[in-house]
């Protein structure tokens, strides 16, 4: 019973990261901004609520270990390959009172390809 | 339950509108893509999760990725054919 | 102008078709008598838990090798249309490579991705999924390795082989049932064995797995044509 | 619930056949198709739903007794799984035949790709 509140207070704890992360979506200028609040903060938030449901619900602990496992190893992934792409065709990142500013690592490496 | 499948179908008319008529090909490739996702939401309420799980892997993620493949396709092909004309012009 | 009457003419030709569908329906608490059928009966017939995969793969399996057959159809034209279509010099200069990070994390979740494919389709009888499902997510393992570069493409005649074969099997399966059960597509040829176990059912979790063998390569191939550069001889 | 589902099936259909019908550009068409499919979908699950219905998946919450009483019609469930698969690869095809039509003639217009009409 007892663990039943304790999952149950992580989820809510793991669904406002989810909440924070969604309003960083629409308030964040740029598209690396949008990235960072859209991957950190919902690896976090998913891997609390299915923290919670392992703890909530006996039985499920090596199903949701999975999930987690997965959503740990995807969830980078994607938005690295985002960020990358997002780079390569040339966004640049936001910088308050200035339009392109920043050093750029890639640059070579992009314009060789 | 009946209020959240109500809420559930005023976003699938909304998306599929927004698929419709928005600007961007890949915002109505993305938007087409939730109609399926929120789609699948409502049959798991409708009791049928055979079909949720189908319409989850094949209609949102499966069918958007065919459809972002031919749109890469398609508007290379159009631009190259296009950039043709201007050197012959 | 015309086109815009003719617009509207089939939208309302499309209202009077639906309205009559609305009329005088409440909430329905009963299921046609068919369905009865298969929900007081079909547990006890096939010891199959899961009721939709046991009306798929046995009742109307006849259907399902029907989709089977138009998905293969439509495969073909995929292949076909996508045959000798070249990526021009130009068009192929601008095929962005990938990272490393994405390829070796692509390698990583492959396996667990195909094992994931093969347990969906082996617990169809169990659980909510199947031969179709675990088809998809096989291919979607398949496109993960395409689209991050880690394979160049997925060999033609592996894929081909394999859908071959299930399809071969699976009526081999069904003429099995006609000849030692009651019909056509009929599992009981098997042991039934206990109840949710993974080896009960008779042979539907065998149709089923047949099914997801052959949609996942199916799928992959199309996937293959689509992406590939045309560059094969 | 079964009123809700059938009304949203057909505002979807309708929103599809819309677009099938009014757009012209090829992409926005073959999501038309796409949107109109979901739709169909949607009013087949609707046909096989009824009051307080759980899924046909015999387990402890649900036994072989009370599944008459409270499971949904699997028919339904079954045709539109197979539905949704065909779905996919018609959608590809339809797909596949709009590259080539742009290979001959490089326009995303409907109305000018001419050589394929009557």
């Amino acid at each position: 019973m007892i663990m039943g509140y304790i999952g149950g207070i992580l989820a809510i704890i793991g669904s406002l990261f989810l909440l924070l992360a969604a309003i960083g979506l629409i308030r964040m200028p740029d598209t690396y901004n949008r990235m960072q609040a859209g991957t950190k903060a919902t690896t976090l938030g998913s891997a609390l609520i299915f923290a919670g449901i392992a703890l909530h619900q006996p039985g499920w602990e090596l199903k949701m270990t999975g999930l987690i496992i997965f959503v740990f190893l995807t969830n980078p992934l994607s938005s690295h390959a985002l960020a990358r792409a997002a780079h390569f065709i040339g966004m640049n990142p936001f910088v308050k009172g200035k339009s392109q500013s920043s050093r750029d690592d890639l640059k070579a490496r992009r314009d060789e390809e | 339950m009946i209020y959240i499948v109500a809420v559930l179908g005023i976003v699938i008319a909304v998306s599929a509108v927004f698929a419709l008529y928005t600007g961007k090909i890949l915002s109505a490739i993305i938007a087409s893509g939730a109609v399926s996702l929120v789609a699948s939401l409502i049959y798991i309420l409708a009791g049928a999760p055979d079909v949720a799980m189908t319409e989850a892997s094949i209609g949102s993620a499966l069918t958007t990725v065919v459809f972002l493949i031919a749109w890469r396709r398609i508007s290379r092909i159009v631009a190259t054919s296009t950039e043709k004309e201007d050197k012959n012009a | 102008m015309l086109k815009r009457i003719l617009l509207i003419v089939s939208m309302v030709l499309l209202a009077l078709i639906l309205l009559p569908l609305l009329e005088g329906l409440g909430e329905q608490t009963h299921v046609s008598s068919l369905a009865e059928y298969y929900l007081s009966s079909g547990a006890d017939d096939l010891n199959s838990p899961n009721l939709v995969t046991s009306v798929v793969v046995t009742y109307r399996g006849l259907d399902t090798l029907g989709e089977v057959t138009v998905l293969f159809a439509a495969a073909a034209g995929i292949m076909l249309a996508f045959k000798g279509l070249k990526m021009d010099e130009k068009e192929r200069e601008k095929t962005q490579g990938p990272s490393e990070l994405l390829a070796s994390g692509a390698s990583l979740l492959f396996p667990i991705l195909f094992i994931f494919g093969i347990y969906i389709f082996t617990h169809g009888h169990l659980s909510p999924g199947g031969g179709f499902q675990g088809g998809v997510v096989i291919a979607s393992a398949a496109l993960l390795l395409l689209l991050s570069g880690v394979i160049p493409g997925v060999s033609h005649l592996m894929t081909s082989l394999l859908e071959a074969l299930a399809g071969a099997s699976y009526v081999a399966i069904g003429l099995l049932g006609l000849y030692l059960a009651a019909g056509f597509l009929d599992p009981r040829f098997l042991p039934r064995g206990e109840w949710s176990g993974i080896f009960s059912a008779g042979a539907i979790p065998v149709i089923y797995s047949l099914v997801g063998i052959k949609v996942g390569s199916e799928l992959s191939a199309v996937l293959n044509a689509m992406i590939s550069k045309g560059g094969e001889k | 619930m079964t009123q809700l589902l059938y009304i949203l099936a057909f505002v979807v259909m309708a929103i599809g056949l819309w677009g099938i019908l009014s757009r012209r550009h090829l992409i926005r068409m073959i999501i038309g198709f796409s949107i109109l499919d979901t739709g169909i979908h949607i009013l087949l699950v609707a046909i096989g739903y009824r009051k307080g219905g759980t899924a046909p998946i015999l387990d402890e919450a649900l036994s072989k007794g009370e599944a008459l009483m409270n499971a949904v019609d699997p028919v339904p469930s079954a045709l539109v799984l197979t539905a949704i698969v065909i779905g996919l690869a018609v959608t590809a095809l339809m797909l596949s035949f709009a590259v080539r039509m742009v290979q001959n003639n490089p326009t995303m217009n409907a109305d000018e790709h001419k050589e394929l009409k009557w």
